[in-house]
């Protein structure tokens, strides 16, 4: 191929890294819902839209990026909570399809109701001023606001790994996990900790939607492709798996960019080959239990 | 040892870090009725598990009649001639009693044939029947199963078992969450069953098992603490510590 | 007692039932266009209910053979001249043939991996055909699959002036599927995807080899959406991109437990449930999804067997 | 059997009755163009069948296309219909999808008996909408941009092409561009046709620009993330960056390619340059940004039909000016309704020689359909996004910079096209 210094070469290592965070969000929250509840949350790219939305309406309420950027995670995890609680809740113990099924339709409501309130045409979301711009790492000129984006991912993950591995609530959530009767029978309220978990999941996925939100237009469809990112990234990582969602989510950015530099128009393709591969050589994901797959 | 039906030659058995069988070797006498017993956690289960060909052994051996049979998966063990009942009731609970038989019965001659109506294959309803006769559930034939008290549905595994007229018949606690009623019922059958057949059953029900059984094996963390008739086992000081020792818990 | 007697005799004869119905289901519907595309998505539905309703193995991924039997149909019409007839056939055996990539992968995982797998694996075919550039069309889809007449021998139907014709030359595909579905799930092979569906554990110990049973029946299934895509292409004369989206497996499964999974009739209520409602819909709102949404997660909550599920429940508690 | 069929006629039965209480109680409904055939018209009627979508990404749109369609429509019926007999629009939701517009085509046609369709906002949905009324002898007037509309493959006698086509537009502002800006052009394209015919159409003008291409990456359609794609075109370094993609495509790779700073190293060109989306995008991301278009509400000082049309317009709409697309349903039916008129009929062999030999300036100075491919020869405006600081209120957003003269010469030949 010509054109392709070792210098471009690295600079879209790095953007692939980059693209790789909101898969990473996406992914962590997916993954944790199912590891826990055994919920396939379809409606997780709804919830990425919404909180892309609540940015929007947000920006336009107090004009603050920051504040928007606390907010929404906690308003998307609230309604989060609240489709658990009334939703998802009465079809535990129904079958593993239900809940996916339920979210499946969700997902079309959230949508068209974001549709209804905000209107077809997208929404304008800029990135502030003191993220916009490019500066130089050395290998060529990187926005800004994406290596930001690294900051906060790192950050998100760090700070989930710590509530998972070092408090008392991520043990309780590690042993339901494993085991929810046995953490029943240890007087735990597991209902309490699901509820929890499926906040801290939707809100991981509206946080990442605000995140994207200036990079990508904001419209009502913007969750569908999305989903199907987050699917490949935690069949490829291993569902259930905090490591496994963070390593296949850089690894599919990488993927995705490095075909987008020698295939370009293959580059929507190459994740699901990587799936397909990963499929067929560890059908449980490359950090995934072997239970929980067969 | 002909006359073994089955036999594990050094079989361990690791799940992640954790050993739950280490270096079992055991045989098991053609056509008798042998019971694996041991404390809670001596790994019974998993050694049926292996016996019944759900988990492949880590390392070691599976002898079948002479035939290395280790790795072979699991749908294969039905054809060989082993059958197993669960430990956890498991039916098909929408079918009827005669359906699930009937079904079990099939595995064995129409796997693939997509065309013949369900309504011509009598022989294979009758032969069902017979079987719920046999276990006594001639009067609940068309009932659902998951309609089937207890201790019906437990009759109704066995059925299944049977239906696969295995030579090798694996029970797990036939007789766990039983009434005496009918706890005094699956032992007769559970009798009658091993008058044609050989039997391996895993109790923790000890006086049952010394009631019924010709053989013993018993477990203790994994390994294999004793084997004999069941007078030489009652009479074994190393069994009675075990058992004795975790009573005084 | 009655209303039993009659199930009992409508399940006997369903094949004979359902062709007495659609025989005069485009009288009743609001156009012909309508009544045709509920024959295709009651076929597509039917096929998905194979592996669905009948096995109670959930898969996202039915689009795929929908969208592949579409365009095989079309592509062997359109650039390599082929007789419409034989390319319906080229159109399901490629779908089939997808099925068995498809399946021989996705059932390496269990469960609700599956839905998920099965949906990325469809996602995957929806951009192999888009990057297939003038032979799919990419995202201009595949146009002019026109049909215009058909030569019976004893007369000719001019599909594209007389609707009703391609109706009935539609329904002529579909009841001859209908016919062979009647029968798999009516012999031995359907009770073991029922025995799979009731306790995949207890089925493997009676001796069937789950994998293989599984990967057989979505092959099957594949075979049938297939014939729904390659029929779909005909009717529509285009085959849009699209119709390998992951939203199109999505119908069918809200069509599939409308109208009630598991049972004979479940597709075909379900689609015309459907697909009705929509036309009603879309002429009073723009936000058909909103209560498309609603009413599906009402089903799910409230009614999961359906419409023609909960009229059987129904009857059999009398 | 019998409870399948309750159910059958009761859908049925609801289904008038809805739709009776609807026409019967919402004046609003009534007035809302989006449900006309709910007030039962006329046998006589002149019907227009209308398939856009209103749902989905262009929803906006689409529905300003439907908005400006009405309005021809209504002015046609104020001038007295055709010797009365009044004309209505039927509209239906093609969803962006070209299945369900094939769908909504064939209702049309077989249900409402429409007598002409006009519509479209993709090139998919147009070709199969194309389809549908060419095999059923519709005349097809399609309202969005595409070169294969013109190709012997897809074009038959019923068809006619009132947008402009991505040759012509690309042309055009390349034709501007290049001798301006520099000589070292990049291209990013969405991969699918609509891309591919918009780069052909700038590198047939670069040729005699002498341009010299230095990159040409091609993106998926709808990516949502461009970074992968852009530091490999700004190690290229060129003059002149050709953005052949659309919609929200234009605007998300714009957005990130300002974030990587590439706005200030080289000229950013986007052919078709949207109102709609440049007032979603924000000026922020589209200043200085140079296109082409059909209309902007700015020819309304030079063109006196443009002035008609954008007051006629902002009557309507509380003083909002209309769009580009919205221009394009009102010349795609305007025109259409125009050639009923002259024809005196609603056969389709006369209205289709009506179209063929009529011009008409309906909205931006005189167009003609050319014979051979039905394309409408009109002039393609040469635009530029404005900075924030610049506009003189929200609906300021271009600067009309050059004016691509409506010619003939401009489109490719009809024996290029393979129709001649």
């Amino acid at each position: 191929m010509n054109g392709i210094t070792l210098e471009l070469f690295v600079m879209q290592m790095f953007t692939g890294l980059a693209l790789g965070t909101v898969f990473v969000l996406m992914a962590v929250g997916l993954s944790l819902i199912f590891g826990l509840l055994t919920v396939v949350n379809f409606a997780h790219g709804a919830f990425y839209m919404v909180g892309a939305y609540v940015g929007v309406f947000l920006m336009g309420v107090t004009g603050n990026f920051w504040v928007s950027l606390v907010l929404v995670p906690i308003v998307v995890g609230t309604l989060g909570l609240v489709i658990e609680r009334f939703l998802v809740r009465p079809l535990y113990g129904r079958g593993i399809d239900y809940p996916l099924l339920l979210t499946f339709g969700l997902a079309l409501v959230l949508v068209e109701l974001v549709r209804i309130i905000f209107g077809l045409e997208g929404q304008s979301f800029d990135v502030p001023e003191v993220l916009s711009g490019a500066v130089n790492i050395g290998v060529g000129y990187f926005p800004l606001y994406r290596l930001f984006l690294i900051g906060v991912t790192s950050f998100i993950v760090f700070a989930l790994w710590l509530f998972i591995e070092k408090t008392s609530y991520g043990l309780i959530i590690r042993a339901g996990a494993r085991d929810p009767e046995i953490v029943r029978i240890l007087g735990v309220d597991i209902s309490k900790v699901w509820l929890i978990v499926f906040a801290i999941g939707t809100g991981v996925a509206g946080l990442a939607g605000v995140l994207a939100a200036p990079m990508r237009s904001v419209i009502p469809d913007m969750g569908s492709t999305v989903l199907v990112e987050a699917f490949v990234v935690t069949v490829v990582g291993g569902m259930g798996s905090l490591v496994g969602a963070v390593v296949a989510g850089m690894l599919v950015g990488v993927v995705v960019a490095m075909t987008s530099l020698f295939w370009p128009s293959l580059a929507d393709l190459s994740m699901f080959v990587l799936m397909a591969v990963v499929l067929l050589v560890r059908p449980q994901g490359l950090f995934g239990q072997k239970g929980l797959m067969g | 040892m002909n006359d073994d039906i089955i036999r594990t030659e050094n079989v361990t058995m690791r799940f992640g870090g954790f050993t739950a069988l280490n270096d079992v070797t055991a045989s098991f006498p053609n056509g008798q009725l042998t019971a694996i017993i041991g404390p809670n956690g001596a790994g019974k289960s998993t050694y049926f598990n292996v016996l019944s060909g759900a988990f492949p052994p880590s390392e070691g051996r599976l002898i079948f009649e002479g035939k290395d049979i280790t790795g072979t998966p699991q749908h294969k063990f039905a054809r060989l001639g082993i059958a197993k009942s669960f430990q956890i009731t498991n039916v098909f609970p929408e079918l009827s009693a005669l359906e699930n038989v009937r079904i079990a019965i099939q595995a064995l001659e129409k796997r693939f044939d997509f065309w013949t109506p369900r309504g011509q294959l009598t022989d294979m309803e009758h032969r069902a029947a017979d079987f719920l006769d046999l276990v006594g559930l001639h009067t609940h034939k068309l009932k659902q199963a998951s309609n089937l008290a207890h201790g019906e549905q437990r009759a109704l595994e066995i059925a299944l078992a049977l239906a696969c007229q295995p030579r090798l018949l694996l029970l797990d606690e036939p007789t766990a969450g039983m009434s005496p009623e009918e706890t005094m019922t699956m032992v007769d059958l559970i009798c009658e069953l091993a008058s044609d057949r050989t039997v391996i059953l895993v109790e923790h029900k000890m006086k049952l098992v010394m009631g019924i059984s010709q053989h013993l094996i018993v477990l203790h963390h994994g390994e294999v603490l004793a084997e004999g008739k069941p007078d030489d086992i009652r009479n074994n000081d190393e069994v009675r510590r075990v058992y004795l020792g975790q009573g005084k818990h | 007692m009655n209303m039993s007697n009659l199930t009992g005799t409508i399940t006997k004869n369903r094949v004979l039932v359902v062709f007495a119905f659609l025989l005069i289901f485009p009288f009743l519907a609001p156009y012909e266009a309508l009544a045709t595309d509920v024959l295709i998505y009651g076929l597509y539905a039917l096929g998905l209910n194979l592996v669905f309703g009948y096995m109670g193995v959930l898969s996202f991924g039915h689009a795929a053979f929908f969208g592949v039997g579409a365009y095989g149909t079309g592509i062997a019409m359109v650039h390599f001249g082929v007789h419409w007839v034989p390319s319906i056939f080229i159109g399901i055996l490629m779908a089939g043939l997808t099925a068995m990539i498809m399946g021989a992968m996705a059932i390496r995982t269990k469960g609700i991996y599956f839905a998920m797998v099965t949906l990325a694996l469809a996602q995957c075919v929806y951009y192999i055909v888009y990057h297939m550039g003038e032979l799919s069309g990419g995202e201009d889809g595949l146009t002019g699959v026109s049909l215009k007449t058909v030569d019976l021998g004893f007369t000719t139907l001019n599909i594209i002036r007389e609707p009703l014709s391609k109706y009935y030359l539609v329904l002529g595909f579909v009841m001859v599927a209908i016919f062979i579905f009647s029968r798999i799930i009516n012999s031995p092979f359907g009770s073991v995807l029922e025995a799979i569906r009731e306790n995949e554990n207890r089925a493997q110990a009676c001796g069937y080899d789950v994998k293989l049973t599984k990967w057989v029946a979505f092959s099957i299934s594949g075979l049938f959406c297939g014939l729904a895509g390659a029929l779909s292409a005909i009717h529509l004369s285009v085959v849009p991109i699209e119709s390998l989206h992951y939203h199109q497996s999505g119908l069918a499964v809200m069509m599939a437990l409308l109208g009630g999974m598991g049972t004979f009739f479940g597709p075909f209520i379900g689609a015309m449930a459907f697909l009705m409602l929509e036309d009603i819909i879309t002429t009073m709102t723009s936000h058909w999804q909103l209560f498309l949404g609603a009413i599906f997660m009402i089903f799910v909550l409230f009614f999961p067997r359906g419409i023609w599920g909960s009229i059987l429940h129904w009857i059999s508690r009398r | 059997m019998t409870i399948k069929n309750e159910n059958m006629s009761s859908a049925g039965l609801s289904r008038r009755k809805i739709i009776k209480g609807a026409a019967a109680g919402a004046g609003v409904l009534a007035a809302s163009p989006f449900l006309l055939n709910i007030a039962g018209a006329a046998d006589d009627t002149i019907k227009i069948g209308f398939p856009v979508p209103l749902t989905g990404p262009y929803g906006s749109e689409a529905k300003e296309q439907a908005l400006c369609a009405q309005m021809a429509v209504d002015e046609f019926n104020a001038a007295g219909g055709l010797n009365g007999r009044m004309a209505e629009l039927l509209v239906r939701d093609d969803k962006l999808k070209s299945g369900e517009a094939a769908k909504r085509t064939q209702e049309l046609i077989e249900k409402d008996k429409v007598h002409f369709v006009a519509g479209s906002l993709s090139a998919s949905v147009q070709l199969a909408v194309n389809t549908i009324c060419a095999d059923r002898e519709i005349p097809y007037v399609s309202i969005s941009q595409s070169d294969a509309i013109n190709e012997a493959k897809n074009f038959t006698k019923y068809t006619f092409h009132e947008a402009m086509n991505p040759h012509m537009t690309a042309g055009a502002v390349g034709r501007y561009v290049f001798p301006k800006e520099g000589k070292r052009v990049a291209f990013l394209i969405a991969d699918y046709a609509y891309g591919h015919e918009m780069a052909r159409g700038f590198k047939e003008a670069g040729k005699a620009a002498g341009i010299e291409i230095v990159a040409e990456v091609s993106h998926p359609l709808a990516t949502k993330d461009y970074s992968t794609f852009l530091p490999r075109i700004q190690a290229a370094k060129p003059d002149v960056l050709c953005l052949c993609n659309f919609g929200y495509d234009q605007m998300n790779s714009l957005k990130q390619a300002t974030s990587f700073g590439m706005k200030d190293q080289m000229r950013m060109v986007a052919p078709a340059l949207l109102y709609n989306q440049r007032r979603a995008g924000g000026a922020a991301a589209y200043s200085n940004v140079i296109g082409g278009t059909n209309f902007y509400w700015g020819l309304e000082d030079s063109i006196p039909s443009a002035k008609k049309f954008v007051d006629a317009y902002r009557k309507l709409n509380a003083g909002a000016p209309p769009s580009d697309y919205g221009a394009y349903g009102y010349a795609g039916v305007g025109g259409l309704l125009a050639a009923v008129k002259a024809a005196g009929s609603t056969d389709a062999d006369a209205v289709i020689a009506a179209m063929e030999s009529t011009p008409y300036d309906l909205y931006k100075g005189e167009q003609h359909y050319r014979k051979c491919d039905h394309q409408s020869v009109q002039s393609v405006y040469i635009i530029e996004s404005k900075a924030e600081a610049d506009m003189a209120n929200e609906y300021d957003v271009f600067k009309i910079v050059a004016e691509d003269k409506a010619s003939e010469d401009v489109l490719r030949s009809c024996s290029a096209l393979g129709l001649g």
